[in-house]
């Protein structure tokens, strides 16, 4: 049982900062980013590109993924998803772009990055045993830690400087914000780059752990669809707590269902579509329509 | 038991809690078939919610709501509307995407004979329908006086022309009775005087009018009864000049900070 | 109106390239294989590893002046389509193969794929090469197709046996994606263990094909404490964490695979913990591979940038057809001869050491020879490259 | 009859001729068979589109297609297989048991909206998938193979359809009956669209609330719709069962059900024939890049992006085409 509470817990902080970027995305600019998943595997590549290949401290390296995909994300923005919002008459049109964008970040992990899984030599070796009660190898518990103190970062920062803020005004109402002087271009931009970026970061540390490959990315956006669901579209703190329950959902169903292997997922997705059924803005969501 | 007529409208002890608020308290009042009836008190007194559950679309905790004495609290929303109590809400009461006309036309569906299948095939009902739909709609049109912009997409309409949709597509239900949700709501004095008389004129057909409103000079305008609710209760029931002297009235408006209301 | 003008456009831009194709290879006159495989999205790594080695042996071959067929040298070239693992795009590739007069396909990479293509390539008379092990696609009436692998319920045996008698291996335990190749190579798997008489203590539990981190699927497996830990039809991106899991969680015994794996991703992936784990390869071991096989490894390093295992079984498909054509010319145009040939045909493995040879086999699976016979090596990693533990064949 | 009407006629007359004349004819003398195939699966994935538009139409986004094509599928192929039952009695039934399955999902479900909704459809699919997977009727992971062809059908002796086994060349006679079940959803869309159906979908698409109280019984209609719209879906997969002559529980996964929904975007959500156009360009754009190899996915994904800055609303937004598509 303290095994399958600590698999939960890892899980659910790594499921939650995929989430987060997501979500904050999807607050802001009212976009289901389809391509969330490529771009962390981008974060992935590029650390094992800098870490794995040309052996930079890892803590570079990863700052490199998270530098890349604020860019990237800045210019997603600006140049796509921005004028695109402005000019459709339908705002779901969005997700037709958000997947174009998947297919070409698609095309281009495959052209650069090649085909193959990739991993990372381990950052910290070792694994914690406390008397088979609990086995949790040291590198998992330090991801484990630094995904959660990220997301207190991310929080804090979204309290309390300006930018933050700024962006929660606009993620409450669009309109609003604007009268309240709040340049909506200008931080839309900032918003997607943020989210973008933590992708970035996630795909980074976890590429020390699982590696990277590109089939990771459409799997990986679907997964963070969930949590976003279960939480609350667009509620940051919906979306932490829905990683940390899909987490736990697949800790404890894994366990639990083990024998009957094929329907685990079967039943985990059911309860899904029975509990969105029943409470549609998940758990701390906002209706939306 | 005396010959006092059924009234139109009963609302007996309505209630409605959301969570641990209660956003209106055992609220009772008859309406009067012909009349026009207003439904005032400062933002949060429970009118919005009041009308909600007057048409079915809020459930309520408790109490019911009587339509020529028969209940109607707990059907569905399209059969109370079938019924005849119909109600339009505040600026968003309109499809955005449609012309008047074709907006006039969806509105009277609680009219159609026909059944979807028919409409799909064409059936001889299906037919009779659309004819009949369509010269009630410029009827309509040419009742509220805008028949001018028939063809014009909701989209594109300048706030007055709006509202004016809002009462079309509510009278073209042919309601018994109609629910506006402040039809005054950002009018100036000169398009607020337009629809006070086209209210009025509604009222002339037939058609009993009950008002959430804000604009407290048309209130008193156009109203045969006022209704005063304050967080949740009523506090005052009567005629224009009854409520204009009521003490209860007088205190929750000037308790609340509420400056844009007149008193 | 619209949607004319767009296929007169379309049929115009296919003529045009194809014009411009036919114009780069002049000397030698061009036969063309084809390739309908999964070349993008999460399995890109098992067509791209196929396509790839054939491409690099077409373009060995055209270098020392093409292949001799009758009394005819012939360019290679190989066409690809990216099915994207969907079999209507598959049908539809295998639609673009008979369109270009091709008549050897290899692929698809998986079973619905291979199912699916089934009617065009009966109909179009096209002998494809699918790695799928559905026994519906070798067994008569089918005859168009021909197994390009080693199947798991063929090489699964010879493991387990091997295992058994080495290695004092008595309950074992599988793992599977939930999904159709791996569910289905788990079932044969365990029916194979079953009959070698290896008590099965944990066969059920499966994990989605998206799963990144294994700890919490393999709890449970490892807490039955096997013997042996059978990944069935694991994809070589998934094989070093379920490794990594497994070793993490303190599983001492061995683990096995029957699918073809890559050591540079086993390396990165797991490292040393991937130490004795046991994968079906092909014969780029330094035991059994020969100067052939030593040489197409360095020109796919040299046109790829990076080797890939997975390649070594994936070779053989080209070679088979191209061996087969000359043992019978009239094959070219008549796939009815490629398969009279096919029960009598024998050549010298150029890939091997030794005297093993290219021959169909299968009779004793499908009732045909509708297999290639590909040597059945069984690796086993050691601190970084791969050893060969046993060399085997099939009937 | 009006100006309007007769270039509708003409305009009709002029498709049905080029998909039943004219594009078999360009076939026949170019010698590029394969397009039948493509075409064919053009057509069937439009018809599923055309459901997934249909929900769209009603202001729900639909990213479950797929698990009605898969539903339609396995029911047609276990039909034939299991009851011995003629494909052209098991197509009906397919996309009915589908419509069936669409009412008992979408009677708790169509409540919701926007992303809600089409989270929960995106779901299905995969649990469908599963289901296909684990239920004994489905044959599990190793799917329904070798399926027979069409038989004959025939009323009191006069055969309607050949058998096609029978017949020389079945791709065209697939070709014919994709294109022709084609015709029939988009004739029956065009009715919907532009009956007073059309009119009540909409106003439910911009105001369900308004809707509501103007007596519409949204809750009622949805259902209906969303049937229609699976039926579609069901159809769809069990042709496409019968051209593969298998069916796997991977045959229409998640990708497929989010294609479906591109299809019906980039064709234009306001057009009834969108998602016609859109899976052709789509579809048959993917297949034309072939030769591009390697940089496929890369060029195909750069051109949809620049149509997508290019025409937000949808490739019907360009207004060349007044006369052959009635603007929504």
């Amino acid at each position: 049982m303290e095994q399958v509470i600590a698999n939960g817990l890892y899980l659910g902080a790594q499921y939650a900062m995929i989430a987060l970027g997501l979500t904050l995305i999807f607050a802001l600019m009212n976009v289901l980013n389809f391509a969330h998943g490529q771009m962390y595997v981008i974060g992935g590549f590029v650390t094992y590109t800098f870490y794995g290949q040309f052996e930079i401290p890892f803590i570079f390296a990863l700052l490199a993924s998270c530098a890349t995909l604020a860019i990237l994300g800045a210019l997603i923005e600006r140049f796509l998803f921005g004028p695109v919002i402005r000019r459709s008459s339908r705002e779901e049109s969005t997700m037709l772009l958000a997947a174009g964008i998947a297919f070409l970040l698609d095309a281009v992990i495959l052209l650069v990055f090649g085909e193959k899984q990739r991993g990372v030599p381990k950052i910290v070796n070792g694994v914690f045993n406390w008397d088979f009660r609990i086995i949790m190898p040291y590198d998992r518990i330090l991801i484990c830690v630094i995904a959660i103190l990220s997301i207190v970062a991310f929080i804090s920062f979204m309290h309390f400087s300006k930018t933050g803020r700024a962006l929660r005004a606009l993620a409450q109402d669009r309109v609003a914000a604007e009268l309240m002087g709040v340049n909506v271009k200008r931080y839309s931009m900032i918003g997607f780059a943020l989210g973008a970026m933590l992708a970035g970061l996630v795909g980074g540390l976890l590429v020390t752990i699982t590696g990277v490959n590109l089939g990771m990315g459409g799997p990986t956006s679907i997964k963070a669809f969930l949590m976003v669901m279960i939480g609350g579209a667009g509620v940051i703190s919906g979306a932490i707590a829905g990683g940390f329950i899909l987490g736990m959902l697949e800790a404890v169903g894994l366990a639990v269902l083990s024998q009957y292997g094929d329907i685990t997922y079967l039943a985990i997705f059911i309860a899904l579509m029975v509990f969105l059924a029943i409470r549609p803005q998940g758990l701390m969501g906002k209706p939306w329509g | 038991m005396g010959a006092a007529v059924t009234p139109l409208l009963e609302i007996r002890e309505l209630t409605r809690k959301f969570g641990g608020l209660t956003a209106t308290d055992a609220v009772s009042f008859d309406v009067q078939e012909h009349e026009i009836l207003s439904v005032i008190g400062p933002n949060g007194a429970g009118k919005s919610t009041l009308f909600k559950m007057m048409t079915s679309f809020l459930a309520t905790t408790s109490g019911e709501v009587l339509f020529r004495g028969k209940r109607i609290s707990d059907l569905k929303p399209h059969i109370v509307a079938r019924m005849g109590i119909v109600r339009t809400f505040q600026e968003t009461s309109i499809f955005k995407n449609m012309t008047v006309r074709e907006s006039v036309l969806i509105a009277q569906h609680l009219r159609s004979t026909a059944s979807l299948s028919g409409y799909f095939f064409g059936s001889r009902a299906a037919r009779s329908d659309e004819d009949s739909f369509g010269r009630r709609a410029d009827e309509v049109l040419s009742f509220l006086g805008i028949s001018e912009i028939a063809n014009e997409r909701a989209s594109n309409l300048p706030q007055g022309h709006l509202r004016a949709l809002g009462i079309a597509i509510g009278l073209s239900t042919d309601p018994v009775a109609l629910l506006l949700d402040e039809p005054f709501a950002g009018m100036n004095q000169d398009e607020t005087m337009k629809m006070v008389s086209l209210v009025k004129s509604v009222r002339d057909r037939g058609v009993t009018v009950l008002l959430v409103e804000h604009d407290m000079a048309a209130v008193m305008t156009i109203s045969d009864r006022i209704i005063v609710l304050n967080f949740g209760k009523k506090i005052a029931e009567g005629t224009p000049a009854q409520i204009q002297s009521d003490e209860n009235v007088i205190e929750a408006y000037l308790g609340s900070s509420d400056d844009e209301i007149g008193i | 109106m619209n949607r004319r003008s767009i296929f007169s456009a379309a049929s115009a831009a296919l003529l045009l390239s194809m014009a411009q194709g036919s114009v780069v290879f002049a000397e030698n006159p061009l036969l063309k294989i084809g390739f309908v495989g999964v070349t993008s999205g999460p399995a890109a790594a098992w067509g791209i590893s196929n396509q790839r080695s054939m491409e690099t042996r077409a373009a060995w071959i055209n270098e020392i002046g093409g292949y001799k067929i009758g009394h005819v040298m012939y360019d290679i070239e190989i066409v690809s389509f990216d099915d994207q693992k969907d079999p209507k795009r598959a049908i539809a590739g295998m639609e673009k193969m008979a369109q270009e007069g091709i008549h050897y396909v290899v692929g698809p990479n998986v079973d619905n794929g291979a199912a699916a293509v089934r009617p065009v390539a009966e109909a179009s008379g096209i002998m494809y090469f699918p790695y799928a092990f559905p026994k519906e696609l070798y067994t008569a009436p089918a005859s168009n197709a021909v197994l390009g692998m080693v199947a798991n319920y063929q090489s699964g045996p010879a493991i387990y046996k091997y295992l058994i008698d080495e290695k004092g291996v008595k309950t074992v335990a599988f793992i599977a994606a939930n999904e159709s190749d791996p569910l289905s190579q788990r079932d044969s798997g365990l029916a194979a263990a079953e009959a070698l008489g290896l008590e099965a203590v944990s066969a059920n539990v499966t994990y989605q094909v998206d799963t990144t981190d294994f700890t919490p699927v393999l709890t449970p497996v490892i807490r039955t404490n096997p013997d042996l830990l059978v990944l069935s039809g694991v994809s070589p991106a998934n094989a070093p964490q379920l490794i990594r899991s497994a070793r993490e969680l303190g599983f001492e015994g061995l683990i096995s695979t029957e699918t073809a794996q890559d050591a540079q991703v086993l390396r990165e992936g797991a490292g040393d913990l991937a130490n004795g784990f046991i994968s079906v390869g092909g014969a780029s071991t330094p035991e059994i591979a020969s100067d052939m096989m030593n040489e197409f490894v360095a020109r796919y390093t040299d046109m790829f940038g990076e080797y890939n295992d997975e390649s070594n079984t994936k070779v053989y498909a080209l070679e088979y057809i191209l061996a087969t054509l000359a043992a019978n010319p009239a094959g070219i145009d008549d796939v009815e001869e490629f398969k009279m040939t096919m029960d009598t045909f024998e050549a010298p493995n150029p890939y091997m050491k030794g005297d093993a040879v290219l021959r169909y086999v299968g009779t004793s699976s499908f009732g045909q020879r509708r297999q290639l016979s590909v040597p059945l090596v069984v690796n086993v990693f050691n601190n970084g490259e791969f050893e060969t533990l046993l060399v085997a064949e099939v009937d | 009859m009006s100006l309007k009407d007769a270039r509708r006629i003409l305009a009709l007359a002029a498709f049905l001729i080029s998909v039943f004349w004219l594009i078999p004819y360009l076939i026949a003398v170019s010698g590029y068979w394969n397009f039948y195939f493509t075409l064919t699966s053009v057509a069937l994935l439009s018809v599923a589109s055309a459901g997934v538009w249909l929900t769209f139409y009603i202001g729900r986004i639909n990213i479950g297609q797929g698990a009605f094509a898969l539903i339609g599928a396995y029911v047609s192929a276990i039909l034939v297989t299991k009851a011995g039952i003629s494909f052209w009695i098991s197509l009906p039934i397919a996309g009915l048991f589908a419509g069936m399955v669409a009412v008992l999902i979408g009677l708790p479900i169509l409540r919701l909206r926007g992303v809600y909704f089409a989270m929960i459809t995106l779901v299905l699919t995969e649990v469908v998938r599963l289901a296909a997977l684990a239920l004994p009727i489905t044959n599990g992971a190793k799917g329904i193979v070798s399926i027979p062809l069409p038989s004959e059908l025939s009323i009191f002796g006069i055969v309607l359809i050949p058998d096609f086994s029978a017949i020389e060349n079945p791709k065209l006679a697939f070709y014919y009956t994709a294109c022709a079940l084609m015709v029939a959803c988009y004739a029956a869309m065009y009715r919907i669209v532009n009956s007073r159906l059309g009119q009540l979908c909409r106003s439910m698409q911009q105001n369900e609330e308004l809707a509501l109280s103007v007596g519409v019984n949204i809750a009622y209609l949805r259902v209906i719709i969303f049937a229609i719209s699976s039926f579609f879906g069901g159809v769809g997969g069990a042709m496409f069962g019968a051209i593969a002559q298998s069916v796997y529980p991977s045959s229409f996964v998640v990708k497929d059900s989010i294609d479906f929904m591109l299809n019906c975007f980039l064709g234009g959500l306001g057009y009834v024939f969108g998602p016609m156009l859109g899976t052709l360009v789509l579809y048959f754009g993917w297949d034309l890049l072939f030769e591009l190899g390697k940089y496929q996915l890369l060029i195909y994904s750069c051109v949809l992006i620049l149509v997508i800055l290019v025409l937000p609303n949808g490739l019907l937004s360009v207004r060349l085409s007044r006369i052959l598509w009635a603007r929504q």
